[in-house]
């Protein structure tokens, strides 16, 4: 592997899609302003310059239309990465991401493949407001025939977006809006993070906490903030909630046998549910408190900054919620 | 009929004649295993729409595609499919086209193009204006034909990929089977204004043809897609159609939403194999007893194809989590 | 409270419509087929004929469309009763339902409501395929401000309807199309059914079975099954899961010390998820075995009848998982 | 200008005068505050489109319905809203008109009949038409604008609506604000065929007007609502205009999708407040110094609302969990 170098999120992500669509000439972007604009965050800028226009092509504002475009496309032989400029959009490509796109292969008997990309992004604290706020993995989760990932820094997003391209399935990745700006090493060139195997971020052994996309470092913040209480927290990123690496995480938690679930979905049917009801299930004899979840709050998110913060969960709680599991209060 | 200038020779005729006796017979058929309780689910009949696929996929490549529709039994077979892995599909048995997976809803053929059936309404409009993205954006010369309904005409996502089918000139033909009916409801109480308007508005160029004509509809589609291989698409085609049956095979008493007189009108004057054979006749291209075998023909292979298909084996429970990821 | 008779599922929910309609003039009906036609499943038959069609209003197939209109007459003072054929359709209004009517209450500070009732279905083994048999419930119950009602018999149905009717939020209900030919006594006139209040359908000492919609009579039988080798098996149908009767079923598992929590949709991030966490969480130190979930399989639903009758749990199977729980064998 | 049939007065005039003016004080206010780092998030300018907002709802009485867009301020302002609940929302604080919790995206007065801005794109379209539905199912006559810009064309849902609209003669008008963007994207680029034929080809009645010019936007509007009140309805406007400032406020550096020439261009000769002040003059309804006097109040109304929003208090953190539900 070549030299490492800070870049951001959003270079990471526009460095593996420039990588990709050099390798393979039928990788291409569809989606709103992609193209001279590169996208309002500006993270495809320079895409079209090298690609042209037949490969980042900008659309009208017709998610429902570009989706289905985007699946008949990749049913005949390219690989589309659509661009969905906020993960609330999401909502109107349900129909042909979950009940084309997901199933097609599986109805088909296993003829047709629909290998594309769906890149959004979630990630409230942006003063954006209930419908650009929403952090809607859970929902692409629950349906079988979708792989999600939740890249939690520049690394990630590298790797996983990579080998979300080559994957023959539809891939959903979330990338988080407000660490787009946020710098990590990154090797130059090849970084294929494969699906399904969790990053053990610190090791520890008094608590284990998962944390999904934006709340990986929550976790290792909170990590931190326990270290000076001695105690010991192991940090877990499953990178893919859909595969699941759940070994990684009950191989850990039958270590620590506590553990907290940390995501920035709703809490309420949500990705803690699954994740926490995995570890209180399959090491259920492990367990000396019980598994805390801490998603964010069931509320649409609100605008004023003063509602806003208080919705999602942070590490000063994580820690709290630790300190108490360690200490048998819960 | 409409055959000032006969594209086809002898063998397409009879070609296509045979292709709507092979739709007819399957959907009879079929109707047949239903009211039998030999087959599980519903199905939808294109009895009456035949000359449509017919007319249409007779003008397409193997290689050009067709996405289709919950009444898709008559793109399958016009776009090259064969009875015995479409009766296995419908009886949900292992050597069905999706192995037994899909059912009478979802049958795809993909080897012959045909990018499958869609139980959505309008839910695969997406899909083919995306196969004709990629035939332009491969710079192979494939069009895509896509089938729907006068009533998937009310799906906001016809209006999304027409633009884009437009703004990008797609090799894309949207072709609309009008058969005067979605479900229980006249199409007139569903559809404002103007259908083929709609399309114009998006600076489409827009057809009504009698769907009822094999002749007519294929010689207006061989004309577009011609055109669609050179660029000039997108295009749009209303054609005026009809079902016979109900709206699946289930719906048997429908009176109350149109009248038989109607039906049998449109049997006994609009029949679109009757029209098309008395006009091989009277032109001398075959004779009467020829269709009569050829129908024979086709009714012989149908009950083979379903004796074989009811004896079939069903999919192993093993297969049932299989195909839900590529490997 | 008036005579009971039996009458199936179907005749509940017309009854229901009616007996609403009669009492509140803004209340009308809109969905595909549903006047003349009174729906495919002919559930609506003869409310035509009584409200005209006015009240009782057939749309063109444009679900996104006639859901946003129903939004909209219900923040200006109507209470619609959308008809969504089949739940599968649901990808197609999320946006509607998802970014439009379950936010408006907060997202105006309270001042806007959006009193309206989506009525649709879910359950598999109708041979209907990967798009007429999901089970999308878990979906709507991630998204706060929705109200999610599953009747489970025509009791159920009838009197969470009418509640449904008369609530001020966005309710879904789902109704199990397996079971719309399916009698119970239900009580002429008014029957209200309080949202947010399971039912204990069979007292047991042993293990609590959860089930959902038509998962309640799968574990209805397994309690049967159960009860011939001696295992007294607790039956809770929560009714909504969205609210949730949290306490009544951890009362039961405090009490029963094992959980099986059954429901049909998906078992990935699914319902079995929350419920089988929140009483991990909160009925930690009761439980002498894990809690087990039994969602469908993790597949599109396949057509053919050899495949999908693997997919939906069954009394067999939560029985034998009962019994290993019971035994100690988990 | 075009006002060869005044059907107001001159109060009427000066009312239209002073709410556009308002709005563009209140969006230059707006400015300010994120251009200072005072406004928390992102919002959109409705500078230069004030004609529009103003000569359409001049035309609606109270009780009137809108639904408005993420560029909503102006539709707020001229259906009657006041500055003060307004800033005070934008700031996020406890006495906005969403209590903080909507912001400028979701900003919404029922009590003027304004249903809110929307942050989904074409997200309005179902609430308006329902609006009129309400109307007309409740027997009042009330007429719903549902305002939207010209990317808003590209989604479906306007086509499902508008086919409902048209089958059941519901009072709304559909008002294309097209300001020549989307975004970044010209709309040429992403808008095929024309824009009035698309609503046409539903059976609906559809008019281009100057969106620059606050009477004729009026007199059109006045003409259409009332026979949308007679059952005539649905109407489709577009109406062409111009924004000034960027997509969003943090849209500085546009030259890359529009030249300054075109922005000094509009500013210098359509200006919508110039040009009806002007026509005020020469008709004498007004002097320079009256309208002079008029900018002046305004602004000293913006600034101390201004000042009180910038002061008043967040709502209180336990209003988080509250108004998820109605009671
Ligand atoms: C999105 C969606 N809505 C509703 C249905 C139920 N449905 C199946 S077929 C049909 C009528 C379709 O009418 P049309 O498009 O005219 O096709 P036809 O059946 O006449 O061939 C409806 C409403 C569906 N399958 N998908
Ligand atoms: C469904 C959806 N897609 C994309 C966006 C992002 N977006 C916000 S405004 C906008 C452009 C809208 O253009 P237009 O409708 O012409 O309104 P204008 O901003 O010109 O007033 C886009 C793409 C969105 N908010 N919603
Ligand atoms: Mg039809
Ligand atoms: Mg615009």
């Amino acid at each position: 592997m070549t030299n490492s170098r800070n870049i951001t999120l959003s270079e990471a992500v526009n460095e593996a899609i420039a990588e990709e669509m050099r390798r393979d000439p039928t990788v291409f972007v569809i989606g709103e302003d992609v193209a001279e604009a590169g996208t309002p965050f500006k993270i495809l800028s320079g895409l079209v310059e090298e690609f042209g226009t037949d490969r980042v092509v900008d659309t009208p504002i017709a998610e429902p239309g570009f989706m289905g475009l985007a699946v008949g496309a990749a049913m005949t032989g390219t690989r589309p990465i659509v661009d969905l400029m906020f993960g609330d959009f999401l909502f109107l490509v349900m129909d042909q991401l979950c009940n084309q796109a997901a199933k097609t292969h599986y109805m088909s008997g296993g003829k047709l493949n629909v290998p594309l990309v769906l890149r959004t992004n979630l990630g409230a604290t942006r003063r954006s407001a209930a419908q650009h706020s929403q952090s809607l993995h859970a929902l692409v989760a629950h349906i079988p025939g979708l792989k999600v990932a939740l890249p939690s820094s520049a690394y990630e997003a590298k790797g996983l977006l990579k080998s979300a391209i080559r994957d023959n399935n539809p891939v959903v990745i979330f990338e988080d809006k407000l660490m787009y700006n946020d710098r990590a090493p990154v090797p130059e060139g090849e970084v294929l993070i494969p699906f399904g195997e969790a990053h053990v971020l610190r090791e520890g052994t008094d608590i284990t906490l998962v944390g999904t996309s934006s709340m990986v470092q929550v976790c290792n913040t909170a990590a931190e903030i326990l270290a000076k209480d001695d105690i010991s927290a192991e940090v877990i990123d499953p990178r893919t909630i859909v595969p699941l690496d759940e070994e990684t995480i009950l191989t850990s938690v039958r270590k620590t046998s506590r553990a907290i679930v940390v995501d920035e979905g709703h809490q309420n049917f949500g990705v803690t549910a699954e994740i926490a009801s995995r570890i209180s299930e399959k090491a259920f004899y492990y367990l000396d408190a019980p598994v805390q979840r801490m998603g964010a709050m069931d509320v649409p998110v609100p605008f004023s900054p003063a509602l806003e913060d208080l919705t999602v969960p942070t590490s000063e709680g994580v820690a709290a919620c630790a300190r108490a599991a360690v200490r048998g209060e819960l | 009929m409409n055959a000032k200038k006969p594209i086809s020779n002898t063998e397409d005729y009879l070609r296509m004649y045979r292709q709507m006796v092979r739709i007819r017979v399957f959907e009879d058929n079929a109707n047949q295993l239903y009211l039998s309780a030999k087959m599980p689910g519903l199905t939808h009949m294109y009895s009456g729409e035949e000359a449509v696929a017919v007319g249409i996929c007779e003008a397409l490549t193997v290689s050009d595609k067709i996405t289709s529709t919950h009444r898709g039994h008559g793109h399958c077979v016009a776009k090259g499919a064969s009875f015995k892995e479409m009766f296995c599909e419908l009886l949900g048995k292992e050597e069905g086209y999706c192995r037994g997976k899909g059912g009478s809803m979802h049958i795809a053929d993909q080897s012959n193009g045909n990018l499958g059936a869609n139980a959505i309404v309008g839910g695969s409009m997406g899909i083919a204006t995306g196969a004709a993205f990629t035939a332009k954006f491969l710079g192979k010369d494939d069009v895509t034909v896509c089938f729907f309904g006068d009533g998937a005409t009310a799906q906001g996502l016809m209006y999304e990929v027409m633009n884009m089918a437009a703004l990008w000139s797609l090799p894309v033909i949207y072709a609309c089977e009008n058969n005067g009916y979605s479900e229980y409801t006249k199409t007139q109480e569903i559809a404002a204004g103007s259908i083929t308007a709609r399309a114009e508005a998006f600076g489409i160029e827009a057809h009504q043809v009698d769907g009822q004509d094999v002749l007519a509809v294929n010689e207006l589609t061989q004309k577009l897609v011609a055109r669609a291989r050179k660029g000039e698409g997108p295009f749009f085609v209303e054609l005026m159609t009809y079902r016979y049956h109900g709206h699946h095979v289930g719906d048997i008493n429908r009176e109350y939403y149109r009248p038989k007189e109607e039906e049998a009108d449109w049997k006994e004057h609009r029949d679109p194999i009757k029209r098309f054979g008395a006009w091989l006749s009277k032109e001398g291209i075959a004779t009467q007893e020829d269709l009569d075998a050829m129908q024979a023909d086709t009714r012989a292979d149908a009950k083979a194809a379903v004796d074989y298909a009811l004896e079939a084996k069903y999919p192993d429970g093993a297969e049932v989590d299989m195909h839900v990821y590529v490997e």
